[in-house]
């Protein structure tokens, strides 16, 4: 079994990244990954990547503060009547205020564990691999490829317009 | 991954602090305050029997049930002198009958009263009428705690509302009358 | 943004950590300043907790005043923020880019402030947290019908979603300050507010949907938290108050406060920090014309309020009316109606539009005029309820006037400290209106 | 809310700050010790005595000569209410403002609590009972000894009954002379009633009786011989029954409170009174109306055509031919001699009103000689005029002046000061450090009314007792103590009393009283049976009264002013203050006067066009001179009052009397003339003509309604006779329409009120019944011009006019109308008021955070809010209600239809059968309302007169269009219409 081995290129231009990208899908890699200081739609749709889940937190989110809204203002209403202007004990037109906001409220927070989750959690890009400028200038293109085809990647990469290729081993 | 500490912390504490709020008033005073004369109840309406609206007499015709007059204390004391007899009380303290005695006669001497330490008292937004509870059939103790098992009397129950609403809602005979138990301007005005 | 600038990636990068660098002194005099007001209202409020309320301008019948007046305000600010992050968002305005950080960096500090008015004006407000549904012994709940509870959870749901707003859009460029400043201690907490970001496609895709969301989410919440303040009022049965027009006239009230400040902090920031690359004509252009367009929408408010008073021919609605144009506020009210109906008209030209001298003072106007127009609605609508008997004229307290000056300190405060620590324009969104980089372009 | 034990900021004060700050250190916060309070109990009990049952004492009030019989609540040890006596013939189970306040005279904190010598720092200093009363007799004992007895002067206000008699009989021992003096002393009726009847005394009005009152400045609803007593009279008068309803004329030039109320304010010119009643007379006897032999008066009247008259005295002919077709056409009554407009010629005025009572066949029926009031026992004006001048030649040596104040009620014009100043010896009885006191060697201090034993007879057919409902708040003494303990000191009257304590002196004399009213019975039962009804009746023999040929002496003719200004100046005596007397008690003075609802303070009353012609507005500060002094004040516009009249009222302007009236408003007594009745010798309060200049400054009049008019919103409505007897006219008003909800069941109770619009005068005796009841702290002037008054019920009163352009005054009653839809509780976020299953608008205070929105949200504006935490000055807090909490700062409260009260009553029916009839329980305000213009009860109980009443054809609610559903029906003016 060999090791995996991560290779990152360094580009200043995207179109060499797409290059890259182009070439390494058409030799056979395909765990590939784009580091970018902007979203790059081209490589969104070279690399075709499974719809993000969070949508579903979103999802989830809302129907669930609907539910927790909606239910606890009627069950706390309940608990204890309290008559106010004639008004029935359980009134469900002014809850809906409450069970709107709590949609919002709830939906965002799941939102933003969904983002936590898929974004930061899982598929975590490895540190080595990183390189400052990313957030910068640079683009970086990351190959995971066994140890022996390493050399093979350096190739694709310099040839592309890579301006730097660095190696490292990465874990899992 | 610091982050996940500080949120699971902040949870932690955050419902730490719910309970705390539930809770806050639920630590009730386990021993009760220095009087100025160790009178025990559980000498007088535990071993004696003494009923409690004998010295408390107005517990059922108003909403106050009155402390008794220097008068009442020495109606019986001037019979009853005590023996010269260490008693050790429940909170450990040690007095002589015979000394305790002495300080309610010298009160009635110089024909003043006696400062009692209040031991249950409700804020004044509160009104609890002793007389609807006991003609109700109520037991003092249900509020006051099994006093006749005290030596030094203290708030048995935390008197909260909640205590007194849990009651209210076991105790009502039917819906409507939950609702008058339960209807704000019952206690409060 | 125009597209014949000269920016590129790496100055985008350079010149905002540039606007991180250390505070300079007169950044510290005005910090000290805010600071010291901050201090006036702290101790107005405490001394206004010890004696009572009364020491505010309060009377009869004039239960609100200048607290819920701020609140109000503070609330209407905050609105900008989120329209132009969420809403422009998904409009794909492209004006937005270049201010959208220090519109949601105002909402949040605004709503921060806002939110601190409704404890600050209650009889009782160390049982402020009676307002939260909390179970306690007492087994007893809040009213989910007093609009009071629904403003409870409209203005902390805000406060929540715009804040997480604000924080996860700010991920990229954090990282890329991250990348840039060398002192650990910035590093490490930098590190911490980027989640780690890498900026991997991965990332970019749920990132990218995720804002998506939160923009999605936060839209109908903007326009329900205003909604939300003006049921205080209009779910109320005073004359003046009690209107179905307020929801949809509050929310362009927020919308237009909020643009006018908006403008008002952009322009100075714009020039301190020599942002006109970033910040340009074409986007003061854009808000001036909603600012047009809303001041229109408040102005029309202005007219149907008259209108439906006069045709309903309820004496209460009509005399309420004639009072605020001609009373003791009527000063007032002619303010307000000058500085959101009349002084907005100039910007009907291009030329006032893309003249930043004129826009700023448009600008102060705007906020001097949408605060009174708070104060109107309020104040004046109490003075005269119903009863005749009990009219009464509200004046404000020096505490009440602390506590205000008080409250611009706070955001201003909260504001000049996320100048000088988070990027206050987008890093990533600048560059992703940039042309990428390509080969060809050397 | 207990204070700290080690004093400064204490703990709940801190956690209020830091509570904020974060909600975990209140929270930790609260589980610390509480404040150790203790329990103090009798050494021995009072018999029968029960913690926190009230007991009630029957006594007479004390406040003014009126005598109305009291009830005093008793809770612990202490007075905490005055309620009317319904056993007492004067009042009837109601009060006025000034006897629910009575109880702040009790609690003063400016009480002077122990004898008082002057020392010698020339400060009265306070010394024992044994000291003040050796030295009162040892100076006594040396002037009886040199034989000047005689240059000794007890000087008292109206003390009729037991305590008269021992001044009497011990003055008499010791050869002083007793004066009796009171501020308003009605000489001129007597003298007018001598003349017209040869009787010197002052009859009984039946207003009851009448369907139509004629009243020549009458003020009888507010100070006049019997407030309360003709109150209640005209309570009958103004009670619509079978589509009728009694009529009310007041003539005087500037509207009183009692005016307002009327249903036609005719505005003579000042002082010509007389005429218009002469004129009156002459068209009913002209037109034949005249029910007695006018024979005697006939030729006397004949010369005063309603032409001539109406050139005379401002009123149209019209008005008089329509009084005079009405005098005779009802039952009526013509009263007259109201304070206020007692001139030069004010006896003259009387003569002419007994004429006209006469000739309608009035007297025996409306005006009853057989039974009289005792005001009557006053010395003559005269008599008091001559010891000024004994005083101020030196030839008095010892006043001992008792419950008077003649300083200050004295016009400054008669040099009262000066005269008692030359006495070297002033005793003073007095409570309060007032101007007389301030000059006296000795203060021996009485005890307050609801201190003491003792009675009063108001009337020849009634004797009322005053009993003692607590003991003495402060180091005091009643005077009937004192003097019995004097009476053994001085050397010849150490026989003269055989009892030691006055308590036994008025059982001795008492026992007369029986022997007289109930020969067989025994006396102590005779005694208990007194005390609990507080008095007893005495039957009288009719007394047949005919004109006296005395009559044809009078010459009637204009009154003389003196003082060269150009406006006629009035001064009336102030139904919160009466005399000044009533000024030094914070609920009258934050009580809205009716009229203008200002507050604390003086102001003078000017026509809105005399305003305009001088160019100045309400507020503004005007100098008014008279050439004997001048007094500058604040200018309420008023169209109430006659361009050529302006007003002040009497009470205001004192020098001392304590901090609540010390230098507060001006006394127009300074500016009046020393002029008297032609014919009585009254002091004539309307003898000055004053200059009236701008003073150029302006501040708020402090009031606390600002608006006049009701601007056309029906708030206080009304429906005339004619709409009333024909409800076809006005049909259609009353639709049900379709409700969102459906409507609120009530189980068990709907507690509802009915306000009568017709009957409410506008007298605030609720207002303050609702202070005493309610724990409601007083302000202050400042706090009441930020418009923060406390007051739970307020009288709104609107000036409109009606299609003749004539003054339309209303008066509404305004607390919280208890709604059914109640637009306060739904926005409450914390169920801190809330809709009871009995249908009451709870406020539970201890709930409450302070947002404020309920009153915001408040149709009525009823809501109060504490902006501070008010204090009560130490000892006036004795007086709270226990069953009522005292709110601390940043609470709402409001009216509760006092639910204490509703409380007490159920909890009183369930020890009994369980069921509370209709009068169980009263509201504070019902029971105060001295017209019964105020109804409580249960809508449920179908019986109930509030049930009724709430159907009633008049019934309306206020601001129906908001459709809140109120629980209090207002019941609708009637209106006359002049057909």
């Amino acid at each position: 079994m060999s090791l995996n081995q991560g290779v990152v290129g360094v580009y200043s231009y995207v179109d060499s990244v797409l290059d890259a990208v182009r070439k390494l899908k058409a030799n056979g890699y395909e765990n590939l990954r784009v580091f970018s200081p902007v979203p790059l739609h081209e490589v969104e749709e070279e690399i075709d990547l499974p719809p993000s889940p969070v949508r579903f937190f979103t999802l989830f989110g809302g129907l669930l503060g609907a539910a927790s809204g909606f239910a606890f203002t009627v069950l706390t209403s309940a608990a204890w009547p309290i008559s106010v202007s004639a008004k029935p004990i359980v009134s469900i037109p002014p809850y809906m205020v409450i069970v709107f906001e709590l949609t919002i409220l709830f939906g965002a927070i799941f939102t933003l564990a969904g983002l936590l989750v898929n974004g930061f959690l899982r598929n975590r890009a490895p540190v080595s691999m990183y390189d400052k400028r990313f957030s910068d200038d640079k683009f970086g293109v990351m190959v995971v490829c066994p140890t022996e085809n390493i050399s093979s990647v350096q190739d694709i990469l310099n040839s592309t317009g890579a301006e730097e290729v660095k190696v490292d081993s990465i874990d899992g | 991954m610091d982050n996940w500490i500080k949120v699971t912390s902040i949870f932690v504490l955050s419902g730490l602090f719910l309970f705390g709020l539930y809770h806050s008033s639920a630590i009730s005073d386990s021993k009760g305050p220095m009087q100025p004369i160790l009178f025990s109840h559980k000498i007088h309406a535990g071993e004696n029997q003494i009923p409690c609206q004998y010295c408390h007499s107005f517990a059922d015709v108003s909403t106050n049930p009155g402390i008794p007059s220097v008068q009442k204390c020495i109606g019986c004391h001037s019979q009853v002198h005590g023996k010269d007899e260490d008693y050790k009380t429940d909170t450990g303290k040690v007095i002589n009958f015979k000394t305790e005695i002495d300080k309610v006669k010298d009160y009635w001497q110089r024909k003043e009263p006696i400062p009692w330490i209040k031991v249950t008292d409700m804020p004044e937004y509160v009104r609890f009428n002793h007389k609807r509870h006991i003609k109700r059939g109520f037991e003092c103790q249900t509020c006051h705690g099994q006093v006749q098992e005290m030596d030094v009397v203290y708030k048995a129950e935390r008197m909260n509302m909640g205590f007194c609403i849990t009651c209210h809602e076991e105790n009502a005979d039917n819906q409507e009358h939950l609702t008058q138990l339960k209807d704000c301007l019952t206690c409060h005005y | 943004m125009s597209q014949d600038t000269k920016l590129t990636y790496s100055r985008v990068t350079t010149d905002v950590v540039a606007m991180l660098e250390k505070p300079s002194v007169k950044w510290w005099a005005l910090f000290m300043i805010s600071l010291s007001f901050v201090g006036i209202g702290l101790i107005c409020f405490i001394y206004q907790v010890y004696v009572g309320l009364g020491v505010a301008g309060y009377r009869h019948p004039v239960f609100w005043g200048t607290y819920i007046t701020d609140f109000v305000f503070w609330v209407g600010i905050a609105h900008s923020g989120t329209l132009i992050s969420a809403i422009l968002y998904l409009f794909r305005a492209r004006f937005r880019m270049s201010i959208y950080r220090i519109a949601e960096g105002m909402t949040v500090f605004a709503v921060l402030t806002a939110g601190l008015f409704p404890i600050m004006h209650l009889g009782r407000p160390w049982n402020f947290y009676w307002l939260f549904p909390y179970p306690n012994q007492r087994e007893i709940w809040i009213n989910f019908k007093s609009p009071l509870v629904w403003d409870v959870f409209a203005v902390s749901t805000y406060l929540t979603v715009s804040s997480l707003f604000f924080l996860i859009g700010m991920i990229p460029d954090i990282a890329a300050i991250r990348d840039k400043v060398t002192e650990k201690p910035r590093r490490i907490i930098y590190s911490i507010l980027s989640f780690g970001w890498k900026g991997s496609n991965w990332e970019w895709l749920h990132y990218g949907r995720a804002y998506l969301y939160f923009a999605a989410l936060a839209t109908p919440l903007v326009l329900s938290v205003h909604s939300v303040v003006s049921w205080d009022f209009a779910m109320g049965n005073v004359p003046g108050w009690h209107t179905t027009i307020f929801a949809p006239y509050f929310v362009a009230g927020a919308i237009f406060s909020g643009l006018g400040m908006v403008i008002t902090l952009t322009i100075p920031i714009r020039k301190i920090f020599h942002l006109e690359d970033y910040i340009t004509l074409d986007n003061y252009d854009g808000m001036a014309k909603l600012i047009m367009f809303t001041s229109g929408i408040v102005g029309y408010a202005y007219a149907v309020e008259f209108f439906m008073a006069w045709y309903s021919s309820s004496p209460f609605e009509w005399q309420q009316f004639m009072y605020r144009a001609v009373g003791e506020y009527a000063l007032f009210y002619w303010i307000m109606v000058i500085c959101n109906v009349v002084i907005p008209i100039p910007l009907w030209f291009s030329k006032v539009r893309r003249n930043l001298k004129w826009l700023f003072i448009i600008s102060i106007f705007i906020n001097i005029g949408m605060w009174f127009e708070r104060f109107n609605i309020i104040v004046i609508s109490l003075s005269r309820d119903f009863d005749p008997a009990a009219w009464g004229v509200y004046k404000i307290s020096w505490v009440e006037a602390g506590i205000t000056a008080g409250s611009f300190a706070w955001f201003f405060m909260f504001f000049l400290i996320f100048l000088k620590t988070l990027p206050s324009v987008s890093i990533s969104e600048i560059k992703e209106i940039l042309p990428v980089p390509k080969r060809g372009d050397k | 809310m207990s204070k700290g034990k080690n004093g400064g900021i204490n703990r709940r004060d801190f956690l209020k700050v830091i509570g904020v700050a974060g909600g975990t250190a209140a929270v930790t916060g609260a589980c610390s010790g509480e404040p150790v309070e203790q329990i103090i109990p009798y050494v021995i009990p009072p018999e029968s005595y029960i913690p926190a049952i009230p007991k009630f004492y029957s006594s007479t009030c004390r406040e003014c000569p009126a005598g109305c019989g009291i009830i005093l609540k008793n809770r612990d040890g202490r007075a905490i209410k005055v309620e009317g006596n319904p056993n007492s013939p004067i009042n009837g189970g109601s009060t006025c403002a000034r006897g629910q306040a009575s109880l702040q005279g009790l609690y003063n904190p400016d009480r002077n609590r122990s004898p008082l010598k002057l020392n010698e720092f020339g400060r009265l200093a306070p010394t024992s009972w044994e000291t003040g009363t050796n030295d009162l007799s040892a100076k006594i004992n040396e002037l009886v000894s040199q034989g000047k007895g005689s240059r000794i002067v007890y000087l008292s206000n109206s003390i009729s009954g037991t305590l008269n008699e021992l001044v009497d009989k011990w003055t008499n021992a010791i050869g002083a002379k007793h004066y009796t003096y009171e501020s308003f002393s009605y000489d001129s009726i007597k003298e007018a009633n001598s003349i017209s009847f040869g009787i010197d005394e002052i009859p009984n009005y039946k207003i009851e009786n009448a369907d139509y009152v004629l009243s020549f400045g009458a003020d009888f609803l507010e100070t006049w011989l019997s407030p309360n007593q003709y109150a209640r009279g005209f309570s009958k008068l103004k009670t619509v029954k079978n589509g009728k309803v009694g009529k009310f004329v007041q003539v005087e030039p500037r509207m009183s409170l009692t005016g307002a109320s009327a249903d036609d304010w005719v505005a003579v010119k000042p002082g010509t009174e007389v005429f218009l009643a002469l004129g009156i007379a002459n068209a009913i006897i002209k037109n034949g109306g005249a029910k007695k032999d006018a024979g005697l008066v006939s030729g006397m009247v004949s010369s005063y055509t309603p032409e001539k008259v109406s050139q005379l005295t401002d009123v149209p002919a019209e008005t008089i031919n329509q009084i005079a077709k009405d005098f005779t056409k009802f039952k009526s009554v013509a009263l007259g001699g109201g304070v206020a407009l007692t001139g030069t010629n004010a006896t003259e005025t009387l003569v002419a009103i007994n004429i006209l009572n006469y000739i309608a066949g009035n007297i025996g029926k409306t005006v009853d000689f057989s039974d009289t009031q005792l005001i009557s026992n006053a010395n003559n004006f005269k008599d008091i005029l001559k010891l000024l001048e004994d005083m101020k030649s030196g030839g008095v040596d010892v006043l001992i002046v008792h419950g008077v104040n003649p300083v200050f009620t004295l016009p400054k014009s008669l040099n009262a000061e000066e005269a008692i100043k030359k006495v070297p010896y002033i005793v003073s009885f007095a409570s309060f450090m007032d101007e007389t006191t301030e000059l006296s060697q000795l203060v021996l201090p009485d005890n307050h009314s609801v201190e003491s034993w003792g009675d009063f007879q108001p009337t020849k057919s009634y004797v009322s007792i005053i009993q003692p409902a607590m003991r003495p708040v402060f180091n005091t003494q009643s005077v009937g103590d004192t003097l019995i303990s004097l009476s053994k000191k001085v050397d010849s009257t150490k026989e003269l009393i055989n009892e030691e304590t006055y308590y036994d002196y008025l059982r001795s004399a008492w026992k007369n009283v029986a022997n007289y009213v109930a020969p067989n019975k025994q006396f102590d039962l005779f005694w208990n049976d007194t005390l609990r009804d507080g008095g007893v009746e005495i039957n009288l023999p009719e007394r047949s009264v005919e004109l006296s040929s005395a009559v044809q002496s009078v010459k009637f003719a204009e009154p003389e002013f003196k003082g060269d200004g150009e406006y006629y100046f009035i001064t009336y005596p102030s139904y919160k203050y009466y005399d000044g007397s009533g000024a030094n008690k914070p609920w009258l003075q934050e009580l809205p006067e009716g009229l203008t609802t200002s507050v604390w303070d003086s102001y003078v009353d000017m026509n809105t066009e005399t305003a305009k012609k001088m160019g100045v507005r309400e507020g503004s500060f005007i100098n008014i001179q008279s050439p004997q002094g001048e007094i500058k004040t604040q200018v309420f516009t008023y169209d109430g009052i006659r361009p050529d009249t302006i007003a002040v009222a009497i009470g205001q302007g004192h020098t001392a009397y304590g901090r609540y009236a010390k230098d507060r408003g001006v006394n127009p007594l300074d500016l009046l003339p020393n002029m008297s009745d032609r014919l009585s010798g009254g002091f004539a309060f309307l003898s000055s003509k004053v200059s009236v200049s701008n003073a150029g400054k302006h501040s708020l009049l402090v009031r606390t309604q600002y608006t006049r008019t009701q601007h056309e919103r029906g708030v206080a409505q009304a429906i005339t006779l004619d709409q009333l007897n024909h409800p076809d006219d006005h049909h259609g008003e009353h639709h049900d329409e379709p409700d969102f909800y459906p409507p609120r069941e009530y189980p068990n109770h709907r507690w509802a009120m009915n306000v009568d619009l017709n009957k409410c005068t506008g007298c605030g005796a609720c207002v303050t019944a609702c202070y005493a009841e309610n724990n409601i702290p007083f302000v202050g002037k400042a706090q009441v011009a930020k418009r923060r008054d406390m007051s739970w019920i307020r009288i709104e009163r609107y000036f409109d006019k009606d299609e003749n352009g004539r003054m339309d005054t209303r008066f509404l009653p305004m607390m919280c109308q208890q709604c059914g839809n109640a637009p306060c509780e739904p926005v409450c976020p914390v169920f801190a008021t809330y809709h009871n299953p009995e249908g009451l608008n709870g406020m539970i205070y201890n709930r409450c955070v302070g947002t404020r929105y309920c009153a915001n949200n408040c149709t009525y504006k009823v809501r109060k809010f504490n902006w501070y935490t008010y204090k009560f000055p130490e000892p006036l807090n004795w007086q709270l209600n226990p069953d009522v909490t005292v709110r601390t700062k940043g609470i709402m409260e409001k009216c509760t239809f006092c639910v204490q009260r509703i409380k007490y009553g159920t909890d009183i029916a369930k020890d009994g059968d369980g069921i509370v009839k209709d009068g169980d329980i009263l509201t504070a305000c019902q029971q105060a309302c001295p017209t019964d213009a105020i109804v409580f009860g249960d809508l449920k109980d179908t019986t109930s007169q509030v049930a009724k009443l709430s159907h009633d054809d008049r019934g309306y609610k206020v601001f129906e269009v908001i459709n809140t559903k109120p629980g209090i029906t207002y019941l609708k003016k009637v209106k006359w219409d002049n057909a």
